[in-house]
């Protein structure tokens, strides 16, 4: 029974601010999703031809392949760095961080916080999957305790490795960043919900407000060993419980 | 004639069946049958009762859906 | 005498494991061997191979220019690896999925229906094993029994030697298929 | 007599440091050296000894630097970028004579460069990638059983002379499977003791360990000291191997896993009836200037190979010094050389 | 009109674990008193000859001359990953770092955090003058808004500097940490609370609690150009406004 | 004309960076370059230009990055180990081509050191600390003067080759004041567009700033581009001096401080009557090897002084190869030779 | 007799007065000499109102004091 | 001609300001200078020097083996530059502080009460002028004019203007107390 859609309205396709390229991301990994809300929010204030992303080393290395937009490679763990440095060399810019948990909260812990203390005009989007995807599944400074990773093979162990840090927690210390949240995807609304904040945390930059910080639970199906469903659960059963949602700081 | 419709894109389709699970309707199933890269395919089972809600692309990482809805107006 | 093969096909196929059971059954059988994984650009789901040496003198180089056997289990692989075989080599091809034979003349193809072998036995994961053997009678590198004493004990020391059996049966399904 | 395994490089290298005692392991995930810490992470705890994923590779070193302070066997292991961010901690090691051992698994430069075998890290390894007048003694192993032999003796170098000693190894070599007979264990407990370590000041005065001294007189002596000891290393630890060296015409002079490659090379050059040999530096600093002068002195041409631009060749042209032609054949960004292309090369320089 | 000290009892004296060497502070300086409470807080707990201290790059580069023990001087903003590897090497030793503010707060940030969040069983001295003492008086992360250094020559502007951090408040979002505590010297009373403090910070690690933290409020005379007493002054008035006293974490 | 002013070294770097039009500056304290930094503190923001002082000598390079990427003319500047510290970040900026301008005022070493004039980090800035086949231009001046035309240098150089330049100085040049006429300040928006920035995809292809390619053909590639690269600046940019060299039996090699303390030595020796003559590299990478083997071609003693171990003495002998005798005098740890030491040196080789 | 007494070591004492202001009893002041580093080293200028209390050594940072107190079994 | 004189004293007394004043006035006046400061080991409350050369062609080293004049404010300085001066050359002594007597013979020293003129004047700060006052009349390196100049400037820039007239009296009280 085949549909003529020529004859109906179209409610959702690609952001224009995406190209055509297929993401390197396994089956069912929020990183894509989180690209999609990305592009769909850059397309909704029209900052397309002001914007530069900076991409990670991590899954998201590629960032740079799908946005239609300039962007910055960096090493791991500089980007909030990098973006202090390009946002003070051009400030009619519009410069977003994608940082996984490793490169933000681990190896870029000093210049994550630090460019969150000073205020950089800056958004951050920090996908806290609570393992290091691209390097192949070792403990992530947020991996949850117990949590079996290949290098916490009997899980982790909080009286050698400590616990999970909760980051956003730490930023929401600072007296300068105006909006730090935590968001998820697992299901529709945390998605329609994330999108907000994501759309929150750009604007703020373009209104001249300050930092913006969103954390994004992600999930990573390969390395946790879950399918992309029960990963999903994961998310919304357990790892909320250690990570809980919600904005920690909104001084917009 | 159904409120709305969805395509997807098979050659991106990974197969992760998170639109599978976020359809409100149970409009989606997996194909069964696998696209170039080896993934069994998404596809609408119930077409009719589709509702273009979204919520299936809201969820494809991949952005492999395209989701139409009847025009009010018509 | 030195040997050497490259086996390769998709991520998901297993020719990383083959290659190290075949490695490993060579060492077990007195061989000097080198084992090594090369991976595509791609970060996941790309194209694997592995080149396995097998020497009775130390292994020079893990890699080769003109790997005496090549396996190839996908088309990408036999695209990337007819020309590189050496005279007179060994082709054992993946007739399931490759639609195409071989062009050269001067090598020896086997056509082998390995995904069809695997699902015959009921296990499309066995397509590696299917193929291992395949090769063993195609170039008799190393006796049957080693490899399959090798593969058991690969499977074993990962908790996997429930799936002994059904290996087993893939390494004579290849071996038979070859004439 | 030891059990034959068929074993990956990076393993070999983290179970040969198990053995030779080492203690305390600190590292962060890069790639291609992951199988390396991950066999730590299995096998250190299981042991009572210390396994940490330490937030960054900065901190890594540094807690090295502590757990060698400590008078115990420690090591920490990388590839190029995160060697990169150990410069500062190894010029402090270096600076207070800590004994420690770090292994670069090589892999395409510069930048993020990908992760492929390469050896484009070989000025940071012998020249000193940080700042100050240091070295480090630095071992490149050709094969997986050379990696477990070179680890063992890299924990040995680096208590008798307390200072950082490296492995460089690269992608081909960590990721590779190879029969190795691995070493016995050593029990650590029976290592020799370290008298100037930090370990409780008991019925003796407090031990100091320290890289600086504000007086320029007092840190020249200190340096002297130093020079004074890298001088021993010279005389004392130059390794090579040399192949078909003897009658050869042309000789090549490759490392680590170029080496090995370029060994199948000159079989297939002597098969064709060309005088080819192999010079091989197992040190690489000290690198063994001497030796490879002596080569020269009776062969027309010493052909360097590298995954590289050209980083062993300086040596390699100050050892040689005009003796004989120095032609250099390279790959980058993480491309192996085959038997081949080197044999080609080798061809167009032979006689 | 002499008085006879032989028929006295001395009731303060130079703690046996100082050394006599002389300081290398300028006059005033905190530094020295808080020296001089760990080497009584060492004598207390007799645990000299199996302590090794940890020296950092500051002004308090020189810190192992002052005690009778192992030390380690260790390079800018390591010294809790020092610690770290110390103490695991060999968990019998007592452990402690003397860091400065610059050395813990900014160039040590992810050393310091993640030190505390694996709850090393160490003790950390985070000493907070609020500047960059040894270098000459630059910016410090502590530096109070509008403050003058050689680096915000016209005060500090939160603008472009953003504001103090507060590294305390950060421990404290964490887990692990047994201990983490804020006090000052500016009066007797705050030197004897601050005794108390660090005698308990030691003696968790000697009960194998896990990480304690006593940050310090301090003074630099010379960099702030005040007198000693002047400085005592600002600190009681002014800076504990900005980093309140008192215990953050106390889960001994 | 512009007016002479007696400035200190560092801050004509400083001052001389915001003529040339550098407009974000990025910086981590350490002595002996806080002049520098307290220049930038001072005059970049009432300029409305960027002064960071950063969490970290990492966070300083990766701003520098950041600032570069965007197209601005961008410096950072420290001393020997906050450099070792920044060599992940120059790696990354040379593998991503970007123009930057790094400043060492180098000190004791290695580790902590001292914070005494030094050149023990040669061997870093000139061989690549950092991991990779990269090189940085770098240049040495050896007075004050120097220090301000060299600055303007490393930004023209920088910009036109798209690389990262570093000014090696050291505690001596960057402590001491010296009369120096100031350039003019550029005005930063006169400069040549850089087509390839990050500043916007606005009717043009995105721009994309990145060191990496996980296909090593492809990588080989880049490096390929980088090596050519190189080559053509080995062409063009080589810079040197030669004093009294014409009639030398004996030529001094030094660069930067040395060189001005053995032109005093050069001095003192003709007044002895000894023909001696000073060959001083301004371009230490790339290095003058054509223009020194030449000069050794008619004298009988090449005489390296550094203040280190014996680094730039590689580079010497590299290029002398044994057509003179190539003797060493350095002093370390803070230690600053004086021209009569240096007169002493030269005696022991002279006719 | 003063309840207690305390003794300057005035090569140490560097001038800094904290130990003035942290004297409850207004005991010390600055002598007007200098020692050998220069500085102007703090004395007893009321030897009497001494008690013994401590608080200028507490307060000394150059560990500069010694205090006694009265034997109290005395 | 090259001149060089080293100004070496404790860290408080203005050593460094003192060569910085000596070498503007130089360079004023037409000559090619450098100033270099030395720091003592200690990191505060140490001992200071620094060395100004002066000369009518481009200086080479701005250290010097042999300079031609010593200024020592202290004890520790004389014991530490007495050897180093040139023959013939010119020690500054600062009698007020310093006990014992120049024992090279081949030297002209000077000794001059310079905290006590300092002290008559009513400001002990202004020690490093009358010590450059001292110096310059004894070598006539600089004209007085020239020096008196570049102090104004110095202070003036620095803001602290108000203190010129007091230095001024301060050279001059060191001038006339060498004769
Ligand atoms: C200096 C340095 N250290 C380590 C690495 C290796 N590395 C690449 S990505 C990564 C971690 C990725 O984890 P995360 O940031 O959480 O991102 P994810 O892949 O999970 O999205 C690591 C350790 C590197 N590239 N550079
Ligand atoms: C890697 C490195 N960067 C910079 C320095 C220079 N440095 C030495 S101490 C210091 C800061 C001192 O401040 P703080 O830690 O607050 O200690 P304080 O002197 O105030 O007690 C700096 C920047 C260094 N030694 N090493
Ligand atoms: S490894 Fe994990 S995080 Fe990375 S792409 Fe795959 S699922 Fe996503
Ligand atoms: S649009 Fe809504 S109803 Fe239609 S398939 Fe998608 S989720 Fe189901
Ligand atoms: S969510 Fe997208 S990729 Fe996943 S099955 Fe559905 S259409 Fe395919
Ligand atoms: S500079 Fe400041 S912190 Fe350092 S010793 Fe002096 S007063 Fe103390
Ligand atoms: S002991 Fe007490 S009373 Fe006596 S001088 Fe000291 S502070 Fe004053
Ligand atoms: S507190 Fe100590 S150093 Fe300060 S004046 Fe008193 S005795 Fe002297
Ligand atoms: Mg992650
Ligand atoms: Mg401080």
């Amino acid at each position: 029974m085949p549909v003529d859609v020529a004859r109906m309205t179209k409610v959702f396709e690609r952001p224009k601010s995406l190209t055509e390229a297929r993401y390197t991301y396994c089956p069912g990994c929020h990183h894509g999703i989180i690209t999609r809300i990305i592009g769909q929010t850059i397309d909704e204030l029209g900052i397309a031809e002001r914007t530069v992303g900076i991409a990670p080393v991590g899954c998201s290395v590629f960032a740079y392949l799908w946005y239609r937009c300039d962007a910055v490679q960096v090493a791991h763990g500089r980007a909030s760095a990098v973006a202090t440095g390009l946002k003070r060399a051009k400030p009619e810019l519009i410069v977003f961080s994608y940082q996984g948990d490793g490169d933000f909260a681990s190896i870029g812990t000093a210049e994550s916080l630090h460019a969150a203390n000073r205020g950089e005009n800056i958004t951050v989007i920090f996908v806290n999957n609570q393992i290091y995807g691209m390097t192949g599944g070792e403990m992530a400074p947020t991996t949850l305790v117990h949590q079996k990773t290949t290098t916490t093979p009997d899980g982790r162990d909080p009286a050698t490795c400590g616990y999970p840090i909760r980051f956003s927690e730490i930023i929401a210390t600072l007296d300068a960043p105006v909006y730090v949240t935590r968001q998820a995807l697992y299901d529709t609304r945390r998605i329609q919900d994330c999108t907000r904040a994501v759309k929150k945390a750009f604007q703020n930059q373009v209104d001249g407000k300050g930092y913006s910080l969103v954390e994004i639970l992600s999930t990573c199906p390969t390395n946790w060993r879950m399918s992309p469903t029960k990963a999903n659960e994961h998310v919304a059963n357990v790892v909320t419980q250690v990570f809980p949602l919600g904005d920690l700081v909104d001084r917009g | 004639m159904p409120r709305g419709t969805i395509v997807i894109d098979a050659e991106r389709c990974k197969g992760c069946g998170l639109c599978i699970a976020a359809c409100p309707q149970k409009v989606l199933a997996f194909s069964g049958t696998l696209n170039a890269s080896g993934y069994d395919v998404a596809r609408m089972e119930n077409p009719e009762a589709c509702v273009g809600c979204t919520f299936c692309a809201l969820t494809c990482p991949d952005i492999a859906i395209t989701v139409y809805r009847e025009k009010k107006s018509a | 005498m030195e040997r050497s093969v490259i086996i390769a096909g998709f991520g998901g196929q297993g020719v990383l494991l083959a290659g190290k059971i075949l490695a490993q059954a060579g060492m077990d059988h007195g061989l000097e061997v080198t084992w090594l994984p090369s991976y595509g650009p791609e970060m996941r789901g790309g194209t694997a191979n592995c080149t396995v040496v097998l020497s009775d003198a130390p292994v020079g180089s893990p890699i080769v220019d003109e790997p005496d056997a090549v396996i190839v289990l996908n088309r990408p692989s036999l695209d990337k690896f007819e020309a590189a075989v050496a005279k007179g080599g060994t082709i054992i091809v993946n007739a399931s999925l490759i639609d195409r034979e071989v062009e050269r003349k001067d090598v020896v193809a086997h056509y082998v229906p390995i995904n069809d072998i695997a699902l015959k036995l009921g296990d499309a994961r066995v397509v590696n094993m299917v193929a291992l053997g395949a090769y063993l009678r195609a170039t008799n590198t190393v006796p049957l029994d080693a490899v399959k004493q090798a593969m058991a004990r690969a499977l074993e020391d990962s908790g996997k030697g429930k799936f002994v059996p059904m290996n087993d049966k893939a390494l004579d399904g290849g071996y038979r298929a070859v004439s | 007599m030891a059990e034959r395994q068929l074993l990956r490089g990076n393993e070999v290298i983290a179970e040969a440091a198990i053995r030779a005692g080492c203690q305390c392991y600190f590292a962060y995930p890069i790639t291609p050296q992951a199988e390396l810490l991950e066999h730590m992470a299995r096998n250190m705890p299981r042991l009572g000894r210390t396994f940490i994923q330490a937030e960054s590779e900065v901190a890594a070193i540094n807690m090295v630097y502590g757990a060698a302070s400590a008078g115990v066997r420690t090591m920490t292991s990388s590839s190029s970028p995160g060697i990169s961010l150990k410069m500062e901690g190894i010029s402090y090691i270096a600076g207070s004579n800590l004994p420690a051992v770090i292994v670069n698994v090589v892999r395409g430069g510069p930048g993020l460069g990908n992760i492929a075998p390469s050896q484009c890290d070989y000025f940071q390894a012998t020249k000193g990638g940080g700042h100050g007048d240091y070295h480090m003694i630095v071992l490149a192993p050709s094969t997986v059983p050379e990696a477990a032999v070179l680890t063992t003796l890299a924990f040995d170098l680096a208590d008798l002379y307390r200072t950082p000693v490296m492995i460089l190894a690269d992608g081909l070599l960590g990721q590779m499977l190879e029969p190795v007979e691995l070493p016995d264990p050593i029990d650590p407990a029976s290592l020799p003791r370290k008298p100037w370590a930090t370990t409780g000041a008991v019925g003796r005065d407090p031990n100091i360990i320290l890289s600086f001294d504000l007086g320029p007189e007092n840190l020249k002596r200190m340096n002297e000291t130093l020079q004074t000891k890298y001088r021993e290393i010279r005389a004392r630890e130059i390794r090579y191997e040399e192949t078909d060296v003897a009658d050869a015409d042309l000789v090549i002079a490759a490392y680590g896993s170029t080496a090995r490659i370029a060994k199948s090379a000159v079989r297939m050059a002597r098969a064709e009836g060309l005088k080819v040999g192999l010079f091989r530096p197992i040190t690489v600093w000290p690198f063994p200037y001497d030796a490879l002068r002596a080569v020269a002195d009776h062969v027309s041409t010493v052909l360097t190979v590298e995954m590289s631009a050209g980083q062993m060749w300086e040596d390699v042209r100050l050892a040689v010094a005009e003796r004989a032609a120095t032609p250099f054949y390279g790959e980058m960004g993480g491309v192996v050389p085959t038997p081949r292309n080197i044999l080609d090369e080798v061809r167009k320089h032979a006689r």
